[in-house]
């Protein structure tokens, strides 16, 4: 079971990473979405992988961590969760600007043919 | 007393900057009182500088630092402030007529006691940092009055070169002075100048020198980085007059004198010095001969006899130090007064141009006088103080060093400055006061404001004076300043005019001749020196620095260029090493002993191959948007449904929702986005993304499944889970934490959340944006699925309430709560529209999102009324009548300001990006 | 007063939530004065904390009265303290300047800028290592809110790159502490470093890979070479009163560095101890003449300003890799001087910007000549940033040179010298091109037309900044007992360690 | 009576389990998109509902007594599974290339249906490319 | 008055049985805040509602859900068999039934209706709401069809929602 | 009898979770829109027949909100992807 949880962070992080180094803004878009995932795993994780055992307590049960989950790691992914979640908000619209005002929506809000600014003939004059 | 001296420059160039719509002669004068007044207060120390004994200011700046406002007035301090204040005294007559209508005047003179300050903290330190921060005051001054005029490019690039490199030198000279500081100890001088023999000893030695030469000999021009000071000289003559001639320039050399005790008497420090001292002073001598431009054959001139002075100093017998010292004083009189008689010239003349001028005694005979008698002290004619240490210079070559080739070529060396100091005074005098001309000048030349001829006259006359009577006039001075400069080990000495016949004497009467035969052969040698090498070094560092700017353009945009994928590439690789460098020569410890894995059910397998595949498949089809966000749902809901397998209800509701929320909010991005994504045809680099994520993908994976097969051992969470009830009285221990143990971190993250609303409504509220693709007709209507939400939407509000209120001890909680509230009123948006839902809903989500933040503060701070920490949770049992018990924790204030802020900030931003069309229409209608 | 290490956390968040509410009033003036009310309060807050701290205890303040290791607790110590103060000390030229028109302009923008202030101090006085990453995402989406709010066209193309490069960044500080909590079951920090220490051999080598990520995460914030590249877009783009208050984030990272590295790597750290440090050495110094370059190579004086934060980190990087007492006081020297000189330069730049009509803030030669006092701010500030004497970016470098163990002398001298004379360089030509009429006739692009004037605030706010460099400057005595203090109180974590420890709860069982 | 229950609970498990593959495998098996819409929207939602009954009789056995709440999921259900499918089939129709007419009785044949992401953009991007050339 | 304080008396019921089915409590204390909540729903509701669903003959709907639920029954072993045996045995095509109920309710009841039962699916409602657009998965004679939806569900329901 | 029960309820999850990847390859399969919301629909509904099998398992009553959650957004999901599929504007 450790295999499959293991696996499937590293299945997601090889898409997040790849999609993350796309040049559209959708596609990071993509990539942040599935690296947040694996984060929540991973982090989710740290407290080990416990079948069955809630950390909602119930009576008779001894509030010891052989009983429950450990619940740590997972009020840490909630926090976890929002803050990406409003990080992605964040990001997605600024992809919409990103296209609106730029009219592209490369990452870099250009199309990298052109080239990246005036050479410095252009901004300099023969003044040294 | 030091203090004020020091400080009156700096006080006189505060006046003049405060003196706004001051006159000109109110400006001139304010800056003639800080030289004057310094003069007198000089005058009346002088008697006891005489005496021998040091004066000495300390005031406290950075005592842990060893860094102290030290000042103190030694001999050699004495004879450097007296040339400071005295020739800035009338440089600032001088210059008070030599500056046009149109130069501000307050700016000049501002700069100009800037620049005196500076110099005279420089003389005047007894700190050697405070000497290093004076000293770089200079370069940064010097910059400032150097390129005066700024509209001119030479004077621009005069300025910028001559503070490059001095600045260069300065910093240097900051190393040098910390890696003595590390030797010594101290800073100060007297320990400096006592720790010699340490320095001398000591392994840093050669760097030590290395530094402080460097910033030696960029200050005093000294070949090969010489060449920034004919460059200085597009400055006001003015300018070049004080600080190229006689003060700025000179402070190298000072500098030289004053460390000599410490850093003298060693093989390397003779060779290197009296080396680079030589051959400054031929080639100086050598360039000025062949230059037409009369401030450049001055200018060139400084530098040979800058080499002369260094040279001296390299030789570092008792007797060339005097000789050193001498020259400096010598140097600075004929020169500064030369140079205002260029001054003169160039101003009445309209041109600098030696080919241009000519036969100027008739027009100007009193300048053409003065003019003259200097420089005849600049080649060292008998009865003119430049005769005196030459001669001394003369005599000390002849006995330099201990290997007789050396001494040969020095001696040699010497010989050639006589002849070429010689030949480039006459070229001075013949080509632009006697023989032929002058031609095409654009203005009748004639004599300037005798104002302007007095300051020359003041220091010409020193020349003679000095030059006639030395005993009388300078001995007194310059043993007082050797006494400053080597303490104990000064020697006796007494100045003479008349030595007798001897070898120096012989060597100056063949100068002399060489030199008026050199001179008249000079139209073949014209041709010589253009064979030879250029002025390389000002073209050298054209060349460079015009290639550094553009290197450091084109580098740093190359390296910039590539934008947030290289960003990220980079990251990626530096997280790649980290994480690989670890494990290398010791790969077994990642994985250890395993114990056996935990037995997989079968539910896993089937979640994890519809996580894996569905990943997969977004990975497949990024390209086309819509399909990718569809596919990426059944990956998070895969998610979900892996915490609430792994005991993790609260996490699989959130990331639920969230993912929810989330892919609603894309599809609206979606319809302001491209709809696919174009693909570009590089595949190199998509194999290498391809290539370094799977590496990353497989060390993530490797991590952490090292770290699930390690048996935890002492996590905070086992007190936690014993904890909870009693004293959070919460059963849903994540809750608990959430709102209790940590609440902390749930306030940051609300707060988080609050903000992202905010950002998104601050880009989106007055953006005009329009879809790509905008379907035909008119909204549609789906009365269907909105008649639906009549029934359900009370009953998910009912939900959410549920979910909040049983949050502390089931699955729930504000967060939760407040998104799942979001969820049924942004249903509400979809299917009956934005216009009548926020039309008739009446809430204001920037505000409730403001209401909640307040509420969850108030929650937390009210534990502060009982004196407890923030976020102390309380907790009572109400006893109500009819209802029962009511638990009441005050943990609960805090959750439903969460709930709050989830609520108001997931519509706030949900409404904000689907309104973002219509009021796009509404703008352009109103428009 | 215990209570009043929260001050500078709650202070301006609920500040920022009444100044939300206000904004329904639509009269800026009741924004403005509330935002100052709050920035008052914090200001006396930060200088009662760090009077506080100079009496050297480190307080440990327990949020919910759990203790430490099961809640979060905020942390007094002179550092913490001295970062709160440099932050508001920052903020109000800051916001001065914005008050001058951008804050109407930009939506949100003083709810923003307090929560900001929120973030950063939440991120300097906290305790708890998670903690610190839920206020660095604080002042981090605050940022991002400060720089795209109002933004239009390029700006927002810098933000996405500087909004996708953070939020890589955070996911990667998620990983590192999941990482880091698995294999040490603790989140506070005094607790981890007892943890760190103890770790079984066959362990160091996966901790060592947790905590080397989460150094990572801390020099992507920072920009530490190669990972600056989202920086000098983002500072240059983003508006001047924001740009100045940035300054201070590269800084968090820095202070999270040190935080750490002395709690962690320092001499109680057994097989850790000194970890990373040569490379954040070489790196530091790299990044150092690479900022020094940029400057040299800038087209514009607000992507040499950038440059120059840059260059602050390195030399920063290096104060603190060097890890003496009178590196990392030089260092603690180093870095308010430095904020405060870089934020000028930023507001500087936009003056400039304006008063040069459509050359801008580019380096070209025009026919306007600057107003006097526009020069004179830009030398102070250049000259502080360069490091040249007598301003306190002198005494800053120098302090710290002087430090240098003898081992490391070479490569260190040479990257500071050599990197304060390429920025020398860089910045006598565009002193000399921006604030010299450098043509004799007007061009085309000397147009000022439509520029808003420069404002008498504008100027305040600006020589504000430079009045604190140079009260430094004249009077650094004071600051380097303090930060001397502080890095002896830095290089000893075993009483951090106790101190936590011994904090009990009051009214629960410890 | 426990042994009642429970065969009652066993017999809902299976026929719940059958409905949702058998709604799954509709969806696989059938050939067009309006075909496949009839298993999931009919058999899934009933096999679930029959997987909730079980999951409430087993509770009132095993487990800590009767828990009717389960069964408003399965309300829930019934509720918004129509609804759902509804308006995917609008969904459909509005990507169909040919669809049904204005209301007139009588069966029609069905059309092929285009995928949104593909398709749609592809045409435009022709067009765009056509006006330019236009223009 | 009543209608002010309760605009919809259904919906009202629905959610006061709907919060206490989920505290699964019956305690004072969860009996008033279901009350309040019953009050309070639909308060937020109504804001967002233009009208509410009036209930005709409501004692129809029992017999009526249980007829479906037996429908639902046949529907589900109907489409198992036809989705086991062989596809192209299947004749479907789209069916336009003409509509005489006009309450909106009573036209999304018939829908969903209609989806849950054998082999029917609704695509679309007509813009004017006069017809139903339903798909069929195997569909022998159309008539016979529309006659015995709208005999089956349409008529009950009319009746139900007038 | 309670074994019993239990392997029932675990085979029950294994026919489930096959009816999950069925709906998967659809999912991935496509060809159109719709196709893939719908399988994504009948993703959800699977899920939720697993995750009240996986409360009757463990014998817990914490997945209940899980499930009535699922509920909730499958259909919401649905709505939203279709609606963008009608009008790309899912907000009008």
């Amino acid at each position: 079971m450790e295999f499959a949880l293991a696996s499937g962070i590293g299945v997601l992080v090889a898409a997040g990473v790849y999609l993350l180094l796309r040049a559209r803004t959708f596609d990071v878009i993509l990539g942040l979405t599935l690296l947040s995932y694996a984060t929540n795993l991973l982090i989710f994780a740290s407290g080990r992988m416990v079948v069955g055992k809630p950390p909602v307590l119930r009576a008779l049960v001894e509030p010891v961590r052989a009983n429950y989950a450990d619940p740590l790691p997972q009020a840490l992914v909630l926090t976890a969760i929002v803050i990406a979640f409003a990080m992605t908000a964040v990001v997605v619209v600024v992809a919409m600007r990103n296209h609106a005002d730029l009219r592209s929506d490369h990452v870099d809000g250009r199309e990298p043919e052109r080239k990246p600014d005036a050479g410095p003939e252009d901004e300099r004059s023969r003044d040294a | 007393m030091l203090l004020l001296l020091l400080a009156l420059p700096f006080v006189a160039a505060l006046a003049i900057a405060m003196a706004r719509g001051a006159s000109r002669r109110t400006v001139a004068w304010l800056a003639a009182a800080a030289p004057v007044l310094g003069l007198g207060m000089l005058g009346w120390l002088t008697p006891a500088v005489m005496a021998g004994s040091e004066l000495r200011e300390i005031v406290s700046w950075l005592p842990q630092g060893g860094l102290a406002l030290g000042l103190h007035l030694d001999g050699l301090a004495w004879m450097f402030a007296g040339l400071v204040l005295g020739i800035g005294a009338l440089i600032v007559l001088y210059a008070h007529y030599y500056l046009a209508e149109e130069d501000s005047a307050r700016r000049f003179f501002g700069c100009l006691m800037l620049f005196m300050g500076a110099m005279l903290g420089v003389v005047l330190a007894h700190n050697l940092l405070v000497l290093v921060v004076f000293w770089e005051l200079t370069s940064i001054s010097s910059f400032l009055l150097i390129g005066f005029w700024t509209g001119r490019q030479d004077a621009r690039q005069g300025a910028r070169m001559a503070l490059t490199i001095t600045g260069m030198g300065g910093l240097a000279l900051l190393g040098g002075v910390l890696l003595i500081g590390r030797v010594v100890g101290s800073y100060e001088l007297d320990a400096v100048l006592a720790g010699g023999d340490a320095i001398r000893a000591s392994a840093l030695y050669p760097a030590i020198l290395g530094l402080v030469l460097a910033g030696v000999f960029t200050k005093s021009a000294q070949f090969p980085l010489h060449f920034w000071l004919p460059q200085a000289m597009a400055a006001p003559t003015p300018v070049s007059a004080y600080l190229h001639s006689a003060t700025m320039v000179k402070a190298g050399v000072f500098l030289l004198a004053r460390l000599h005790p410490a850093l003298a008497g060693t093989d390397l420090f003779f060779y290197v010095v009296t080396t680079v001292g030589a051959v400054t002073l031929l080639i100086g001598a050598w360039y000025a001969i062949f230059q037409h431009d009369l401030k450049g054959l001055l200018a060139y001139s400084t530098i040979s006899h800058l080499g002369l002075i260094t040279l001296l100093f390299g030789l570092s017998t008792p007797m060339a130090v005097v000789a050193g010292v001498f020259h400096i004083l010598n140097h600075a009189t004929f020169k500064a007064s030369l140079f205002m008689a260029a001054g003169i010239i160039d101003h009445e003349c309209g041109t600098r141009d030696l080919r241009r001028l000519g036969n100027l005694r008739k027009y100007m005979p009193y300048t053409a006088a003065l003019a003259i008698v200097a420089s005849l002290a600049m080649a060292g004619i008998p009865l003119l103080n430049g005769f005196l240490s030459k001669e001394m210079f003369f005599a000390e070559a002849l006995e330099a060093g201990e290997q007789s080739a050396f001494r040969v070529a020095i001696s040699i060396a010497a010989l050639l400055y006589g002849v070429f100091g010689v030949a480039y005074s006459l070229r001075f005098v013949h080509d632009a006061f006697l023989g032929r001309g002058p031609r095409a000048l654009p203005v009748e030349p004639h004599e300037p404001p005798v104002w302007m001829q007095v300051p020359v006259a003041i220091l010409v006359a020193l020349c003679l004076a000095v030059g006639i009577l030395p005993g009388l006039v300078i001995e007194p001075v310059l043993k007082t300043a050797v006494a400053g400069t080597l303490g104990e080990a000064a020697p006796e000495f007494s100045l003479a005019v008349w030595h007798g016949w001897n070898l120096p004497l012989v060597m100056s009467i063949a100068g002399v001749l060489g030199g008026l035969l050199f001179y008249f052969a000079l139209r073949r040698l014209f041709a010589l020196h253009d064979a030879m090498l250029r002025t390389w070094g000002r073209h050298l560092y054209h060349v460079n620095v015009e290639k550094l700017f553009n290197a450091a353009w084109a580098f740093t945009a190359r390296v910039a260029a590539g934008g947030i994928r290289r960003s990220l590439f980079w990251m990626i690789v530096v997280v790649l090493v980290v994480g690989s460098a670890p494990f290398i020569g010791q790969e077994a410890s990642l994985l250890g002993d395993l114990p056996a894995p935990q037995p997989m059910p079968a539910l896993g397998w089937v979640l994890w191959a519809v996580l894996v595949a569905s990943t997969l498949a977004t990975v497949a089809w990024h390209g086309k948007r819509l399909t990718a966000l569809i596919v990426i749902g059944a990956t998070g809901l895969m998610v979900s449904v892996a915490f609430a397998m792994l005991s993790a209800p609260d996490l699989a509701l959130t990331q639920l929702l969230v993912e929810m929320v989330t892919i609603a909010l894309m599809m609206m991005a979606l319809n302001y986005l491209p709809k696919q994504s174009k693909q570009a045809r590089t595949p190199f680099r998509r194999w290498r993304d391809a290539l370094i994520s799977i590496v990353a993908g497989v060390g993530v994976a490797g991590l952490a499944y090292a770290m699930l097969v390690r048996t935890p051992d002492g996590a905070v969470s086992a007190e936690m889970l014993a904890r909870s009830l009693p004293e959070a009285y919460g059963a849903n221990v994540v809750n608990v934490i959430l709102v209790d143990f940590r609440g902390f971190d749930t306030f940051g993250e609300i707060t988080v959340f609050a903000v992202a609303a905010l950002v998104v409504h601050a880009m989106l509220r007055f953006a005009r944006m329009r879809p790509d693709e905008v379907m035909p007709g008119p909204p549609v209507q789906l009365p269907i699925p909105a008649d639906l939400t009549q029934l359900l939407f009370p009953l998910a509000l009912t939900v959410s309430i549920y979910l909040f209120l049983r949050g502390h001890n089931a699955p729930g909680g504000g967060f939760i709560a407040g998104l799942a509230i979001a969820v049924p009123v942004l249903i509400k948006y979809v299917l009956q529209g934005a216009r009548a839902v926020e039309a008739t809903f009446g809430f204001d989500y920037v505000r409730g999102i403001s209401i909640g933040l307040l509420l969850a503060a108030a929650g937390g701070l009210g534990s502060l009324l009982f004196g407890l920490p923030f976020l102390t949770s309380g907790h009572v049992d109400l006893h109500l009548p009819v209802i029962g018990s009511l638990p009441l924790a005050s943990a609960l204030v805090f959750d439903t300001g969460v709930y709050v802020v989830v609520f108001a900030g997931a519509l706030l931003i949900l409404s904000t990006m689907g309104t973002v069309r219509r009021r796009t229409l509404a703008a352009e209608e109103a428009a | 007063m215990q209570h009043l290490v929260l001050a500078p956390i709650v202070l301006p968040l609920v500040t920022g939530a009444i100044l939300l509410m206000l904004e329904r009033r639509h009269d800026v003036r009741v924004l403005r004065s509330g935002a100052w009310i709050g920035l008052a309060l914090l200001l006396a807050a930060a200088v009662a904390l760090v009077a506080r701290a100079d009496g050297g205890g480190i307080e440990a303040y327990l949020l919910g009265d759990w203790p430490s290791r099961l809640g979060i607790a905020l942390m007094l110590d002179r550092l913490s303290a001295l970062m709160v103060l440099t932050t508001t000390l920052l903020a109000i030229p800051a916001l001065l300047y914005a008050c001058a028109g951008w804050d109407r302009r930009a939506l949100h923008f003083h709810a923003l800028f307090q929560i900001q202030l929120a973030g950063l101090n939440g991120a300097f006085l906290t305790g708890d290592i998670f903690n610190l990453f839920v206020f660095f995402e604080v002042m981090l989406i605050a940022s991002y809110g400060l720089l795209l709010s109002g933004a239009r066209g390029e700006r927002i193309a810098a933000g996405m790159h500087y909004v996708v490069f953070n939020i890589a960044a955070s996911t990667l500080f998620l990983i590192a502490l999941g990482l880091l909590y698995g294999m040490l079951g603790s989140l506070n920090m005094a607790e981890l470093a007892v943890r760190v220490a103890a770790v079984a051999p066959e362990d160091v080598a996966l901790v060592r890979v947790t905590l080397g990520l989460l150094l990572v995460v801390f020099c992507a914030k920072a920009a530490l070479l190669p990972m600056y590249l989202w920086l000098p877009e983002t500072y240059a783009r983003a508006p001047a009163a924001v740009a100045a208050l940035f300054v201070i984030m590269t800084k968090v990272g820095l202070y999270a560095l040190l935080r750490t590295g002395s709690l962690w790597f320092g001499d109680m750290a057994g097989p850790f101890e000194g970890f990373a440090r040569g490379p954040l050495l070489v790196l530091g110094m790299a990044t150092m003449l690479l900022g020094s370059l940029g400057v040299v190579g800038a087209l514009r004086l607000r992507i040499a300003a950038a440059y120059l934060v840059l260059m602050s980190a390195g030399t920063l990087f290096v104060a603190f890799a060097l890890a003496q007492p009178g590196t990392i006081a030089a260092g603690l020297y180093y870095l308010p001087q430095s904020c405060f000189a870089a934020a000028a330069l930023f507001l500087v730049a936009h003056i400039v910007q304006r008063q040069r009509g459509r050359a801008g803030d580019r380096v070209l030669p025009t026919g306007l000549a600057l107003p006097l006092q526009t020069g004179l701010l830009f030398m102070v500030t250049a000259l502080a940033l360069v490091g040249l004497p007598p301003l306190s970016g002198f005494i800053g470098k120098f302090l710290m040179l002087a430090a240098v163990p003898a081992g490391d002398i070479g490569w260190v001298y040479f990257s500071v010298l050599a990197s304060s004379l390429l920025a020398l360089v860089g910045l006598s030509r565009s002193g000399s091109r921006l604030f010299w009429r450098t043509v004799e006739d007007q061009r085309d692009t000397d147009s000022v037309d439509g520029q808003p004037r420069v404002t008498r605030m504008e100027f305040a706010a600006t020589a504000l900044l430079l009045a604190l460099v140079v009260a430094m400057s004249v009077f650094p005595a004071p600051v380097l007992r303090y930060t001397t203090a502080t890095a002896e109180q830095l290089l000893a974590p075993a009483d951090y360690v106790r101190e936590v420890r011994a904090t009990t709860p009051q009214v629960r069982a410890p | 009576m426990r042994l009642a229950v429970d065969i009652a609970t066993l017999f809902l498990l299976v026929v719940g389990c059958f409905f949702v593959f058998l709604g799954s495998f509709a969806l696989v098996k059938l050939s067009s998109f309006f075909h496949r819409i009839h298993g999931p929207t009919k058999a899934s939602t009933l096999g679930v509902g029959c997987i909730l009954a079980a999951s409430v009789l087993h509770r009132a056995i095993h487990g800590t007594g009767l828990h009717p709440r389960e069964l408003l999921i399965t309300v829930f259900l019934f509720l918004t599974a129509p609804v759902a499918a509804h308006l995917m089939s609008r969904a459909a129709l509005s990507l169909m290339d040919r669809r049904p007419e204005a209301p007139c009785s009588g069966t029609e044949p069905e059309g092929h249906i285009r995928d949104d992401a593909d398709e749609r953009a592809e045409q435009q991007a022709r067009e765009r490319a056509e006006g330019r050339d236009d223009g | 008055m009543i209608a002010r304080i309760f605009p919809s008396v259904p919906q009202s019921i629905t959610v006061f049985v709907f919060w206490l089915l989920m505290a699964e409590d019956a305690s004072p204390g969860t009996l008033v805040l279901a009350a309040f909540l019953a009050w309070l729903m639909p308060q937020i509701a109504a804001r967002l509602e233009r009208e509410f669903a009036r209930i005709g003959e409501a004692r129809i709907l029992l017999p009526l859900g249980a007829k479906l639920l037996w429908d639902v029954v046949v529907a589900n072993i109907t489409v198992a068999r036809q989705v086991l045996g062989p596809e192209d045995r299947l004749k479907p095509g789209f069916i336009w039934i003409p509509l005489e109920l006009t309450n909106i309710h009573g036209i999304s009841a018939l829908t969903s209706v209609i989806t849950l039962t054998p082999g029917t699916l609704t695509a679309e409602l007509s813009a004017d709401r006069s017809h139903l657009l339903v798909h069929c998965l195997h569909v022998e004679d159309p008539e016979q069809m529309i006659r015995e939806i709208k005999q089956r569900y349409e008529a009950p329901l009319r009746r139900v929602f007038p | 009898m309670i074994d019993l029960m239990n392997l029932v309820i675990s085979g029950a999850m294994v026919v489930v979770g096959c009816a999950m990847l069925l709906a998967l390859w659809r999912l991935v399969r496509g060809p159109t829109a719709p196709d893939r919301i719908l399988a994504l629909d009948t993703l959800y509904v699977a899920t939720i027949a697993e995750v009240v099998l996986l409360g009757m398992l463990d014998e817990t009553e914490v997945y209940f909100e899980i499930a009535l959650i699922i509920a909730m957004l499958g259909f919401f999901g649905t709505v939203v992807l279709s609606k963008y599929v009608i009008r790309r504007d899912i907000v009008e």
